[in-house]
């Protein structure tokens, strides 16, 4: 009998995960199994309610991510009531989602990812978290990311109502304005964002890209997935994070399709295993060929990577120069953590 | 405290529980007068009594399908017949309400049920009293799933107790 | 609008006239009638008598066949013109509908000729329907030759007023005389309308019978009639038929035109004597002509 | 509100008490059982059973268990609460208990009366008394508030019922307000002859009291008039009249008639109400002689000054206290009372619903109210007793129970038809010696020498046929029945069909509740039976009381009865409303509702539920307070309150809870 | 003195109520100053061994959010019961059962079936998620997905409650407060004032003194005016039935109150309750009138148990399944 190791629950990310890995008799790993132990069935309550209720019930998929289901729900009630939001309206969804990546992202490179690289894997678990990056990056960074992410959640609660679980989405609109002796907020805001990325690219530089064991380490086969990946983009093929199509790119990078999203079921389609909750999206086209990499099988990545290589660049310039830096033309997806 | 009464539920003989509220005014006055009538009817159905229909909160329909009532009878005066004017078009809303809420809660139509009885219709206290004994009989007990409580012998209480005793949380 | 009908022997027999009449009288009205098909006998009140369970279960087949036919007025309407049959098929259908024990022994019946019974039927007199279907408005307006001079009693017999009274007051129906009013006849008082007019006893007991039904006539007279106005075969019968015997039985002369009120209604809508049955009339036409 | 004693321990003590009421409930309820069952509940420390509860003894054991047992909580399981309720209230009271820690399960009404298995029944009386054990320890000590009576009275209706009880509250020098519709008080009796069994003159005897009415200085006569609005509560009601116009002013008019003869109609041609059609007034009238007030009146739709508009207006000039106003209005009073007496009387049964009787067919058929005023000699034929075709009769029959004992009709006996059938017979016989025939189907004579008047009649030669007439016909069969009236009819007796050719028909209609009845009722907020006649609050115990507190019937607004009994329940009523009055107050029912204003959010939800207006915001607007001088205690705002900050006395949630769970918990 | 030991765990829940922690943003500092946190899926790496190897009551309070609906949840909140003298209640799902809560709607098999075999986007392979899986290499083992959803309270008894989806930071703070001064209120209390939404809605004062609703809009039927009663306007807000606490962020965000955070401690039975209320704002008489109104509430039930389903007297009856019932009982 092999022997099997469970680590359970997985941690430093949202949501239910747990990985069962089985040895061979060598003690190498035979097969590795990520499970998902979590069914709370929101595609079926969700029927027969209101649907303008969706965006406040879907929110609550994922606490971490509200907005996103909140503003993907939103967009699906202006497609089913065929309302075309004004500009005001789309640009405060967009303020708002932007001042959601904004605190997601670094939450999640400070609170979540991030530690395995500032303080290092190999760091005792006690220290692998917030504290021990603050502990590393020094207290002042600490409070600069405390700082900022307070500023960007106030400025949510704002729009949203809550910054968790907002309540701004409407069929063809949002519920709330901006008064206008509010608004140097939100520019004080912006540019803080922008000193804040610019900041945590810096230690991001400092911390990774100057360990070549880190930069040998992602970039390994270990770490590295050719897989197809999917984002949002603009006309230009730009990451887009609020409106766009849908753009899916082949391993090698160049353009597989692109399709506005309300028509994801021509292209995507689920695939069930017995072993997770999880349901496994895969191209439809090409079909459910199991758990393999390469252009013949129908797997797709998503999230933050994907979507930088499913799209041409930014669409600000001053985050072009920042991008290639990332990206050496050799590899093409380097720190598929991030 | 009976989720539903183990013995009441062999089919055959199944007695439906039944709780009614009804008005002091008309209806329970007509219970008294079929009482006095000596109109014979099934004794599946216990009166409480409140001063008007309009005092029925839904909350007392659904603690009472809670407590193994099978169903639930409401008695009110006739509409324009109200001792407080109005008391029973008000008990009217709620019940319209509250049955579009128990029909999603998968409760049965004719388990709750809402009944304008003058103090002079007698009979139709024994009417409505039997046919909704009948009606409920024949649709069988409500057998709400029972509230989950925690399992505690799996908590090996002893070491809780031990713990919970100790009080506050905060040392010195 | 669009009836069964259902005629029962007496309309095919004896009855003639008034199913010619009645027919026709519908016909002016634009009300269509249509047979019942495959009907038996009604369940007859001498047959009710000696077993009650076997009519009812006569009537209840013809209930079962009407009920089976689609019809513009669901439930069913079934006419029944004939009194005896009118009352039958109507005790038949509340017996069947409210008497447990005796609905289950029709129901049994009726599945042993594979056919079932809901009580869906509506059993209604041709007075009734007139009256209150049709009403008295609509009718006036089919009259063609007024009435005038004729002096109509109004003959209900005991049948449709006893026990149920569906359409018209128990103790003093009218629904005839209002018919009769809207043909521009006078209708006499005459509180004989719903006695006994000897029913069968005629055939029996031949001396009570014809007392029975010489008493109406010789009131009708006394009244100041011209005419008597019937809605049942066998009253009709026993009012017309033996009005010559009578002179010798009680040496008295009760003569007196006696005809269907449906054939009295044609006469008011210039519908030709042939389509009504005058012609079948123990009193020639001709009389009931000259009254009117 | 709680008040404390000794008596009233947090932890609850409770006694319970199971009544047999003789074999009422016992034959039924197997009481040991549930005396037994009651002692294994909860808190309960003794349970016993007693004949009669409500008895001095079964009280007496109630208060001796309190002392001795220190109970401090009281459940009796008996009758309808709404019966004894305060009976046992006051018991547990003069124990020292607060009488609102006590708590009723009927087990009578709801348990022993209308059920047949006795298990069944036990079971179900188990668990009523369960429910009021689990509730009573919920209950808390209250004091019951107490509002003061005015003293004035609302009388509606001035037949004679009416009037006594004006005269009896009058006397005791308390303020009446008596309300009439018609033009004049008075009633049916006015129009009587002679009443039964005595013969002595209806008029000789209602007269003096209506003039009594008219001059008593405590006593406000409103004819013409109707009650528009009832507002307020025992003790306190607000009531409107509206008086419609004479279009002659009250208080100058003296009756000197001038006027009607002034009238430009020479002769009087409409039908006059007062002889049921059988006679003439012309636009401008006195009801008749007597009419108190005196006054005449206009029909305003008969007058041509007041239809057309134009008109010689002679009688305007011939009266010289120019009491004639065409201008006059309707108008309203409003007035204060403590209590009310309802004596709104009764109408005769339409005997068109029985055609086969041919009244209004054959013109010599007449009602009993037609022939009353026939025989009285202030009548349409001056006491005369004749056809319409101005003969004598010969033969006259009178058929009892017209519309009474008669399930298409009603099927209750209007207990006053034979005696004043007997009457009319006499009097009929008396003035011309006709056959007379009484065709009935019992007779019904009970009361002081009613009986004994029967006996008399027989004496007098008059026949009595025992049987339900089927018909009145003129077809005659024989000569001897030509241009008469044939009444058909089984002997029941005899056995045998008779015929009866008479020249006259009395048809002795039965009793019935007023048309507008329904309307009444609901004006007042009282109930009534199927056949419309209202409903006392207990047939035996509160013959004159209504459900709804402050409001007395009397006379045959309650049901069919005759002079004797009118004026006794008469009387009743008044006393029953004089003895409110001289208390001053009323005891009210401790279940108002109230607010906690910790818990009141101020959403305001409850405030328009308030029929009363009880509700309204605090000064501060941040909480909602009631004010329980006006709440009548129907806790629809608590049944709303969504904080649960609204309770009401008697009936809050928690023991309400409590109800049903021991009703459920238990059996 | 000696730091407390703290644990903070998810259940069936979003992270809503982890996110709601990390916003306490510097506040954060000062709790890790006083609490060291020994479990925190979220945030640290500690795993359930590390749990099952402290002794019993070691931990002195869980923060435990999320309802339960798996057998997997279920042994956890068990677990971290064993290991502390306090559970807190954190968020509407350990709560009331939040929106999860809202699977008690329907039947556990009614989710799967749909989940896994009806939903439009599936390749149709028939599978199923199953509680042993038997692969080459052994066998794969998932929890079970239970009948229904439970409370916390439901599984194991609770000490406190946190109530909110997710609960303030205000209540957060004025919580950890009481835990560190230990001046906790009694046992099995919801840690927030008692006392409904109104209260301390900003628009209280535009409060008519009556309502008389005449018709029933829903948010995007019609504009809100930002300055009056919500409820007033004809929106179906049910802030009179709701705790406040939360100082109404949907509110001041011109949306109704949901009811997120739950009734105050006198309400049995949420809905119910929601439902008296509702009902008691219109006037109809007429029942086809009353009907048409309450037409236009649509879905009652979801509305008035959006939070709180489980927690409802009813808890749960499923749908056409009474016969299903009767022979269970019989």
């Amino acid at each position: 009998m092999n022997r099997k190791i469970v680590i359970d629950p997985i941690t430093r990310l949202e949501g239910h995960g747990k990985i069962d890995i089985f040895l061979n008799n060598e003690g190498d790993v035979d097969r590795a199994y990520f499970q998902v132990p979590e069914l709370r069935g929101f595609e079926k309550f969700a029927q027969g309610r209101p649907s303008e209720d969706m965006p406040q019930i879907t929110s609550r998929i994922c606490g971490v991510c509200p907005t996103a289901h909140h503003m993907a729900a939103t967009k699906a009630l202006d497609d089913l009531y065929q309302v075309k939001p004004p500009s005001a309206t789309k640009k405060l969804r967009e303020l708002m989602y932007c001042l959601f990546f904004i605190e997601d992202h670094a939450l999640h490179f400070y609170f979540l990812g991030g530690p395995d690289f500032v303080v290092g894997p190999d760091a005792p678990k006690t220290q692998r978290n917030i504290l021990g990056v603050i502990g590393q990056a020094g207290l002042e960074v600490g409070k600069k990311v405390i700082g900022l992410r307070k500023e960007v959640r106030e400025l949510m609660a704002y729009l949203g109502g809550k910054a968790i679980h907002p309540v701004m989405g409407l069929p063809g609109g949002v519920s709330k304005g901006i008064v206008e002796e509010d608004q140097p907020r939100f520019i004080d805001a912006a540019d803080h964002a922008v000193e804040f990325s610019q900041m945590s690219l810096e230690i991001f530089h400092d911390v990774v890209l100057k360990n070549p064991r880190y930069v040998e380490w992602v970039t390994s086969e270990t770490y590295t997935h050719k897989t197809y990946y999917m984002g949002m983009v603009d006309e230009n093929n730009n990451v887009n994070f609020y409106e766009g199509r849908l753009r899916i790119v082949k391993p090698n990078g160049s353009e597989y399709c692109k399709f506005p999203p309300e028509k994801y079921l021509d292209y995507i389609a689920e695939h069930v295993e017995p072993w997770s909750y999880i349901k496994f999206c895969y191209l439809k086209e090409i079909g459910w060929k199991g758990f393999q990499e390469g252009m013949d099988s129908g797997v797709f990545a998503v999230a933050p990577l994907a979507r930088l290589n499913a799209a041409r660049g930014m669409a600000a310039r001053s985050l072009r120069k920042r991008m290639t830096a990332c990206f050496n033309s050799s590899v093409r997806n380097p720190f598929i953590t991030l | 405290m009976s989720e539903t009464d183990v013995n009441n539920n062999d089919l055959h003989l199944f007695e439906p529980r039944i709780v009614a509220f009804f008005c002091n005014w008309c209806t329970y006055t007509a219970a008294d007068l079929a009482g006095v009538s000596r109109l014979r009817y099934a004794p599946n159905v216990r009166v409480i009594r409140v001063m008007c229909s309009g005092r029925l909160d839904p909350q007392f329909v659904v603690s009472a399908l809670r407590q193994g009532a099978d169903g639930v009878l409401i008695g009110g005066c006739h509409p324009g017949d109200c001792h407080y004017q109005e008391g029973n078009f008000k008990a009217l809303r709620r019940y319209k309400l509250l049955k579009r809420l128990l029909r999603t809660m998968g409760i049965e139509e004719e388990r709750v049920r809402l009944e304008w009885i003058a103090a002079s219709e007698g009979d139709k206290v024994q009417r409505v009293m039997n046919e909704m004994t009948e009606q409920i009989r024949a649709l069988g007990p409500l057998c709400l799933t029972p509230i989950p409580q925690p399992d505690f012998e799996s908590l090996q209480e002893e070491v809780l107790t031990v713990v919970r005793e100790e009080g506050g949380v905060c040392h010195g | 609008m669009r009836y069964l009908y259902y005629p029962g022997c007496s309309l095919k027999g004896t009855g003639r006239a008034y199913e010619e009449s009645m027919l026709a009288v519908f016909q002016a009205l634009d009300v269509l009638v249509e047979e019942l098909p495959d009907w038996n006998c009604c369940g007859a009140t001498a047959y009710m008598a000696v077993d009650e369970l076997k009519a009812f279960a006569l009537a209840a087949r013809n209930l079962a066949l009407a009920e089976r036919m689609d019809t513009d007025t669901p439930p069913a309407d079934l006419i029944a013109p004939c009194n005896a049959c009118y009352l039958v098929l109507n005790k038949a259908q509340r017996y069947i509908t409210e008497n447990e024990s005796i609905g289950n022994k029709i129901h049994t019946a009726l599945a042993a000729g594979d056919m079932t019974y809901s009580g869906g039927v509506h059993v209604r007199h041709p007075l009734d329907i007139l009256l209150h279907d049709i009403g008295v408005e609509r009718i006036k307006t089919a009259v063609k030759k007024p009435l005038e001079g004729m002096r109509v009693a109004c003959y209900y017999g005991c049948q449709i007023v006893r026990p149920y009274a569906t359409f018209d007051d128990q103790y003093n129906p009218t629904s005839m005389n209002q018919l009769m009013w809207a043909l521009g006849a006078e209708t006499v008082d005459w509180p004989l309308k719903t006695r006994c007019c000897g029913g069968s006893l005629t055939g029996t007991i031949e001396e009570l019978g014809h007392r029975l039904s010489f008493i109406l006539v010789k009131e009708a007279i006394n009244r100041g009639a011209n005419i008597i106005a019937t809605s049942c075969p066998l009253c009709h019968f026993n009012l017309e038929c033996y009005q010559k015997q009578w002179q010798t039985r009680y040496h008295d002369d009760a003569h007196m035109a006696v005809a269907y009120f449906t054939q009295i209604m044609g006469m008011a809508f210039g519908i030709e004597e042939k389509r009504l049955g005058m012609r079948r009339l123990f009193v020639p036409p001709a009389y009931i002509a000259a009254v009117s | 509100m709680p008040i404390s004693s000794e008596n009233n321990g947090k932890i609850p003590r409770i006694g319970v008490y199971i009544c047999h009421c003789g074999l009422n409930i016992a034959s039924v309820v197997n009481t040991q059982q549930v005396a037994e069952f009651a002692r294994g509940l909860p808190h309960v420390v003794i349970a016993r059973e007693n004949k009669f509860m409500c008895s001095d003894p079964g009280q007496d054991m109630i208060q001796d268990d309190i002392c001795e047992h220190k109970l401090n909580r009281i459940v009796v399981a008996s009758c309808s609460p709404l019966l004894h309720e305060r009976t046992f209230r006051k018991t547990a009271q003069d124990a020292g208990l607060n009488p609102f820690y006590f708590q009723m399960a009927n087990i009578r009404e709801h348990v022993s009366w209308v059920t047949l298995d006795n298990a069944l029944g036990t079971d179900k009386a188990k668990a009523l008394v369960a429910a009021a054990v689990q509730r009573v320890q919920s209950h808390e000590a209250l004091d019951s508030q107490q509002s003061p009576v005015n003293p004035a009275v609302l009388i509606v209706g001035g037949g004679i019922a009416g009037i006594f009880a004006a005269l009896v509250i009058a006397d005791a020098g308390r303020k009446v307000y008596l309300v009439e519709r018609e033009p004049t008080i008075g009633g049916h009796m006015a129009m009587f002859d002679k009443t039964f069994p005595t013969l002595d003159c209806s008029a000789c005897i209602l007269t003096p009291k209506m003039s009594d009415v008219k001059n008593h200085p405590n006593i406000v006569l409103w004819t013409y008039s109707e009650v528009e609005e009832v507002k307020g509560y025992a003790g306190q009601f607000k009531i409107k009249v509206k008086r419609k116009p004479r279009y002659v002013k009250e208080d100058d008019c003296v009756g000197c008639m001038l006027c009607v003869e002034a009238c430009v109609f020479k002769k009087p041609r409409f039908a006059d109400e007062f002889n049921l059609g059988f006679s003439f007034r012309k636009p401008i009238y006195m009801p008749f002689p007597q009419a108190t007030p005196p006054i005449v009146l206009i029909d305003p739709n008969q007058c041509i000054q007041l239809t057309k508009g134009k008109c010689k207006r002679s009688c305007m000039n011939v009266c010289e206290k120019n009491a004639i106003d065409f201008s006059m209005k309707e108008t309203f009073e409003e007035i204060e009372v403590g209590a009310i007496i309802l004596a709104t009387g009764y109408q005769t049964f339409d005997p068109r619903r029985i055609p086969q009787y041919g009244y209004g067919k054959y013109e010599d058929v007449y009602t009993s109210l037609e022939m009353e005023r026939f025989t009285n000699a202030a009548g349409p034929t001056q006491g005369k007793i004749v056809r319409r075709n101005g003969e004598t009769p010969k033969s006259v029959g009178i058929i009892h129970c017209v519309g009474s004992r008669d399930k298409k009709n009603h099927s209750y006996c209007s207990r006053v038809c034979c005696m004043y059938s007997l009457k009319l017979a006499h009097l009929i016989k008396e003035r011309t010696g006709a056959e007379i025939y009484n065709f009935y189907i019992d007779m019904r004579t009970p009361g002081k020498g009613y009986d004994e008047f029967y006996d008399r009649l027989l004496d007098e030669k008059i026949h009595f046929i025992r049987g339900r007439v089927a018909e009145v016909t003129d077809w005659a069969r024989r000569p001897e029945e030509e241009g008469k009236l044939v009444l058909r009819v089984e002997d029941t007796l005899v056995g045998i069909a008779r015929r009866i050719p008479v020249d006259m028909v009395v048809l002795s209609v039965g009793l019935e509740a007023r048309e507008d009845a329904d309307e009444i009722r609901r004006q007042f907020n009282i109930s009534c039976s199927h056949d419309g006649w209202f409903t006392e609050r207990h047939p035996k115990l509160a013959p004159v009381s209504t459900t709804t507190d402050g409001i007395f019937l009397a006379g045959t607004c309650q049901g069919p009865k005759d002079i004797p009994d009118t004026v006794a329940q008469a009387g009743a009523a008044a006393c029953e409303a004089l003895s409110m009055i001289d208390k001053g107050f009323v005891q009210l029912e401790p279940n108002t509702a109230h607010i906690e204003e910790n818990r009141c959010s101020g959403c305001r939800v409850c405030i328009a539920l308030c029929p009363f207006s009880a509700i309204t915001p605090s000064e501060n607007g941040l909480t909602s307070t009631v004010n329980e001088a006006l709440c009548k205690g129907c806790g629809t705002c608590v049944a709303a309150c969504p904080s649960g900050a609204a309770q009401q006395r008697l009936f809050t949630d928690e023991q309400i809870y409590q109800e049903i769970e021991g009703l459920l918990s238990y059996v | 003195m000696v730091n407390i030991k703290a644990a903070f765990n998810w259940l069936a829940s979003c992270g809503g109520c982890e996110e709601a922690i990390v916003d306490l943003h510097e506040e954060l500092l000062n709790v890790v100053e006083a609490v060291d946190i020994v479990y925190w899926p979220c945030a640290l790496d500690f795993k359930k061994e590390d749990v099952e190897r402290m002794t019993d009551g070691e931990i002195d309070v869980s923060f435990i959010n999320g309802a339960v609906r798996t057998s997997d949840e279920e042994e956890t909140a068990v677990l971290l019961r064993r290991k502390s003298k306090y559970v807190i209640a954190f968020g509407s799902c350990a709560h009331l059962g939040g929106i999860p809560g809202m699977g008690n709607f329907i039947s556990a098999k009614e989710i799967l079936r749909n989940s896994y075999l009806e939903s439009p986007s599936l390749n149709q392979n028939e599978m199923t998620p199953q509680v042993e899986t038997r692969q080459p290499e052994g066998i794969v083992t998932l929890p079970r997905f239970c009948d229904s959803v439970r409370t916390l309270d439901q599984t194991i008894p609770v000490d406190y409650y946190l109530p909110g989806c997710p609960p303030p930071t205000r209540l957060i703070k004025e919580a950890l407060r009481a835990l560190l001064g230990g001046e906790l209120p009694a046992r099995g209390s919801v840690l927030a004032p008692d006392i409904a939404q109104c209260h301390e809605c900003p628009r209280k004062v535009t409060k008519p003194d009556e309502f008389h609703i005449t018709e029933w809009k829903r948010p995007h039927e019609a504009v809100i005016d930002p300055e009056r009663c919500i409820l007033a306007q004809g929106f179906l807000c049910l802030g009179p039935v709701t705790r406040c606490g939360c100082d109404s962020p949907c509110i001041k965000a011109n949306m109704p109150c949901t009811g997120c955070i739950g009734p105050i401690s006198q309400i049995k039975d949420y809905g119910a309750k929601a439902v008296a209320a509702i009902a008691s704002l219109f006037d109809n008489r007429e029942e086809h009138e009353i009907e048409a109104t309450l037409d236009q509430i649509i879905d009652p039930a979801g509305t008035v148990y959006r939070y709180c389903l489980p927690a409802s007297q009813l808890f749960q009856r499923l749908p056409g399944e009474n016969k299903r019932h009767n022979e269970v009982c019989a």
